[in-house]
């Protein structure tokens, strides 16, 4: 049976209806992310868990109870916010400590669980320390040993990476996951940041104008995306311009090239022109081990990123399509309008659509 | 942005500074010459050793105290909710607390006497504490623009809502979250308000005199107009009364981290100049 | 963060508006019964046909905008480039700018009258336009704390040091940045700061009084003190002569896009709650 | 002789010197980005160059002009800034012919460039639109256009994209090098985002601490680190352990395997343990196509970020380096504990450290 359980959710606000009949079920111990731009209702429906929104109708259980009716202050759920929330009249102890001491708990039991606490999220020896007296990275490794120091039964995280740095964020995010496992507790997680969703999640729900586009793995968000929103929204996507050959064979023809796609809509009939869509990594510069279906153009622009160099490749007829490729320390990038040969495999093309739905990538 | 501004700006602070601070030296200094020829203290003696000096100074301050109490209990908690769950109320609130900078005092006065008169329900103005209570009310009403102000401020220089949130998230009741997290954290706040409210009320003269009560502002204002020296010295004693009890009140409030030695009313956004 | 709440607060928040109100509306009541045993505006007659009336509120009204005058002249730069220039002075500003709450306004007076008495060397009281004076810069100190907050906090809002920059870069010279671009950009808070100096002067009894001018705050308070209905009425018509002057300069400040009608003193961050 | 020409620049607010002895030489028409970690001097010395500060002592040539006496007003230099600093009270064609407007143009000049501004930055038809009815993005734009409509001598940005979400920000940074390209507008662009730098830059110069710690192009700034910090500051950096063997011949061990290093540091002795520095993407996963040498560990965390998988891999002996490889369709990212082998090559080593002096990449 599974732990939380949300059961056909609406929620509006005014005339505005923000979440539309949400339903999910996680089973005891995930790690669920809530993924997408903001205005979609993530934070909604994780605030209606939380209990600091009622929903409109609909059901919330947490292990089997209940808890649609119940406040915040009595669902036992932890909350991490955005911006750390630390209550600045208290010391990190005092802080992590807040939830037990309202709860009852003795001093002793406090001050055992406070360190206990600080030593897992790497803060041993910062009790005595002000919030203003704590980096962002620290104040938000307070705040989520403050919100699992009452052993709560879920935890909840609201974007809680958003206001740090890019090298904390990454940082921190593979210490939560950490903590999480260790402590196997069923864990919400609310995002706009598609990188942060696939690297810590279990699950991940796709959210869009109130409503759940996709639910399932990172692997599967990312390579089999159920609709164009999560296909386009997750990632880059290359267009490459097909005409269709014969649709009963689902074989599509590329200039001189001809191939056999996965998938053809049912309207095409020959001679439509489809848009085949395909990952930038699923690429590659032609190199002796070819494979798949080989294209030839030339190099519209070229980027240096770093660890990737990523160009964009004229194929002609108007498809530019973007290329990605670890940089060699040894092979400056090629220049613009350099000559090359790319190629793919069919099993790659994620996505085959009529060439006027098509949307940039 | 390199020639002479700060020189014509620092001299522009300099003369508001002056402004303030000459004619207080020249009332002290007046107020040392009493006796013909020679500087001394005898007019404050002479304010000092008057009945009437210490009863309407102390009637002030304890209506003054009274007001900085009421005000407090009915400003923390609407700044509170208002913040918290009426937002789309707040340009109506922000707009209530500025009323009694717009509406003329003598109006809220002449309102009072009619409501509260003899003819009324409820005649206040009939008896002594009655009246008094009006005062006080009025002082409330007076310094509601800052104490809301600096209540208000104070809030929102600390996210209360999400505060509220995290609290109840650990499982704590509205009221301990207000008494353990949301008024250790405006406590300065709130004594700000008071100071201004305490100055405020303490030099009052319209609504005292109105009210026919021997509050401290008339008593200044009628020793201005009988005697030369002494109202120097009282004016002097009263700028310096009001000083000590901002220094007690901020040694009160002390103990939070962080905090400001003035009332703060707006932003106070300071801007980051090297990179 | 569910039960009760929202009714507890709408209702203090509709007492205070109604502590502000119904004392109004008594008053206004009160006005109409000149006549007895009907309503009639006998008394708004009676006090429009006075000469006092006339003469004092024009005095006033002359001393009002040339407060407002002299005050955005003194104001306007000072904020300007203390937010630009002198950021270390800042709370040394804000301090000056919240003195005229503390130091009460007898004492300013004593100050004043001593300054600039028959033995001075500026001996401003001894004429009549040298007392005018006076009671104008009273008026501007008076108003200094709202006309600094509401300038200061109108920069705030813009950030006036990088559009400053902006402007420099684009090779304009400083004077034509302040008119094309500080300018307009703080007019509405200008405005703000503006109205509330108007209402302050026009309604002040202690300055006026003392420095025996013919204003008409203490217009007001003598008719109260004389007699019964027409105090009443005047107080509803300065009340309402304020309202009308805020919607005429609400009026000329509308130009600018996104402005708010109430003068703003705080940061007035309003909570994104939806997600 | 060089376009721009900063000469033994020093500043100091009060007993801090941020700016430490800068020179800088930049040729017409290129495009040089000041990067480095908050604090290290870049945005003072982008300030400087625009007169809104004065060096403590040095000069500043423009075209062979000394500048360093001249106000802001008189440098013709155009800027962005982080936060737009569009003026609120004018539309978005007061503000592009704002520059012209003070310099005399007449009515109908003014007209003409604002449309050519406002279309080189692709919002025509905005013009009667106010700061606040346009987007982020939209309003940078504008902000570049004023900034280049009076045809300034340079171009400076400070930061202009830090303010932007992570999709606007790629593309208008590739906008802002096009159109620095068609103009041939030498630019100083300030940033701390090293991706940002790298895919736009001509040159580089990376600040540290007030001081040039580098000053090169984006593919010698990566892959040839001239001092640990820029080795470290950009991009990520694995940490392999090594014995030294022979080191007269450059010589060091790794388990059984012994390899020839491009260098050691000149106190290595025999016996002592250094560190050798590889970008993740310089490993590979064995595939049958070996190359260099190869080492085998297990999977110690693996992560999907969507395009790339990163893997943690365990080498034993408390070396654990990262690999990223492309995300491939047909095949799941490898288990925790799974066995494999890496390869790099020798010529992949970025530099060679004495142990003790490692720091963490």
């Amino acid at each position: 049976m599974s732990f939380l359980d949300l059961h056909a959710i609406n929620k509006s606000f005014g005339p505005n209806t923000v979440v539309k009949d949400f339903n999910l079920s996680l089973a005891r111990g995930k790690f669920v992310s809530f993924l997408g731009p903001s205005g979609c209702g993530k934070t909604t429906v994780l605030r209606i868990i939380a209990g600091f929104e009622n929903p409109s109708s609909g059901t919330i259980h947490i292990d089997g109870q209940d808890v649609t009716g119940l406040t915040a202050s009595q669902r036992k759920i932890g909350m991490v916010f955005q911006a750390y929330a630390l209550f600045p009249n208290m010391n990190a102890a005092g802080n992590v400590g807040f939830g037990l001491k309202v709860a009852g708990a003795s001093r002793d039991e406090i001050e055992a669980r406070v360190a206990e606490m600080l030593k897992l999220v790497g803060l041993l020896g910062f009790e005595k320390r002000f919030p203003f007296e704590l980096s962002g990275g620290q104040q938000q490794r307070v705040a989520l040993a403050r919100a699992i120091a009452p052993r709560p039964r879920m935890l909840l995280l609201d974007e809680p990476l958003s206001a740090l740095d890019a090298k904390i964020r990454v940082s921190l995010r593979a210490q939560i996951r950490e903590i999480q496992r260790e402590l196997g507790i069923t864990t919400v997680f609310v995002t706009h940041d598609q990188e942060e969703a696939l690297s810590v999640s279990d699950d991940i729900v796709v959210m869009h104008a109130g409503l759940i586009e996709q639910h399932g793995n990172p692997f599967d968000i990312y390579n089999r995306p159920a609709t164009p929103f999560v296909a386009d929204f997750i990632g880059q996507l290359n267009t490459l311009h097909a005409e269709v050959a014969e649709p009963s064979r689902n074989m599509v023809r590329i200039g001189a090239a001809e191939l056999n796609v996965p998938s053809l809509p049912a309207i095409a009939r020959a001679g439509d022109r489809v848009a085949l869509k395909l990952r930038p990594e699923s690429m590659r510069l032609a190199n002796g081990h070819d494979r798949g279906i080989a294209l030839s153009g030339h190099v519209a622009h070229a980027s240096f990123l770093g660890s990737v160099v990523r160009l964009g490749i004229d194929l002609g007829g108007g498809d530019v399509v973007k290329l990605d490729s670890f940089n060699d320390r040894q092979t400056l990038p090629p220049e613009v309008g350099a000559p090359l040969t790319i190629t793919f495999l069919v099993d790659d093309i994620v996505s085959t659509q009529m060439a006027n739905q098509q949307r940039s990538a | 942005m390199k020639h002479g501004f700060p020189i014509a700006s620092t001299l522009i602070v300099f003369v508001a500074a002056a402004y303030f601070l000459v004619p207080l030296y020249a009332t002290f200094q007046f107020s040392l010459q009493m006796k013909r020829g020679e500087l001394s203290l005898a007019s404050y003696a002479s304010v000092l050793a008057s009945a009437d000096f210490i009863n309407t100074l102390s009637y002030s301050a304890i209506a003054s105290f009274a007001a900085i109490l009421f005000g407090a209990i009915l400003v923390v908690p609407t700044a509170y909710w208002v913040r918290l769950k009426l937002q789309k109320l707040r340009p109506a609130v922000e707009f209530l607390s500025l009323l009694p900078l717009i509406i003329p005092p003598v109006v809220l006065v002449f309102g009072h006497i009619r409501l509260f008169g003899s003819s009324s329900i409820l005649p206040l103005t009939m008896t002594s504490t009655g009246t008094d209570i009006l005062l006080i009310v009025g002082y409330v009403v007076l310094s509601l623009p800052y104490m809301f102000r600096a209540v208000d401020n104070g809030m929102a220089a600390i996210d209360i809502a999400t505060l509220t949130e995290a609290a109840e998230s650990l499982g704590a009741s509205r009221l301990r979250t207000i008494v353990e997290i949301i008024f250790p954290n405006v406590r300065s706040a709130i004594v700000a308000g008071a100071f201004l409210t305490f100055s405020i009320s303490l030099g009052e003269f319209v609504l005292a005199s109105l009210l026919n009560r021997p509050a401290f502002g008339p008593y200044m204002v009628q020793l201005g107009e009988d005697r030369a020296y002494e109202p120097a010295a009282l004016a002097i004693l009263s700028f310096a009364l009001t000083w000590i009890l901002m220094l007690l009140m901020q040694l009160f409030a002390t103990r939070k981290p962080n905090q400001r030695l003035l009332p703060r009313f707006g932003t106070g956004q300071s801007r980051k100049l090297a990179p």
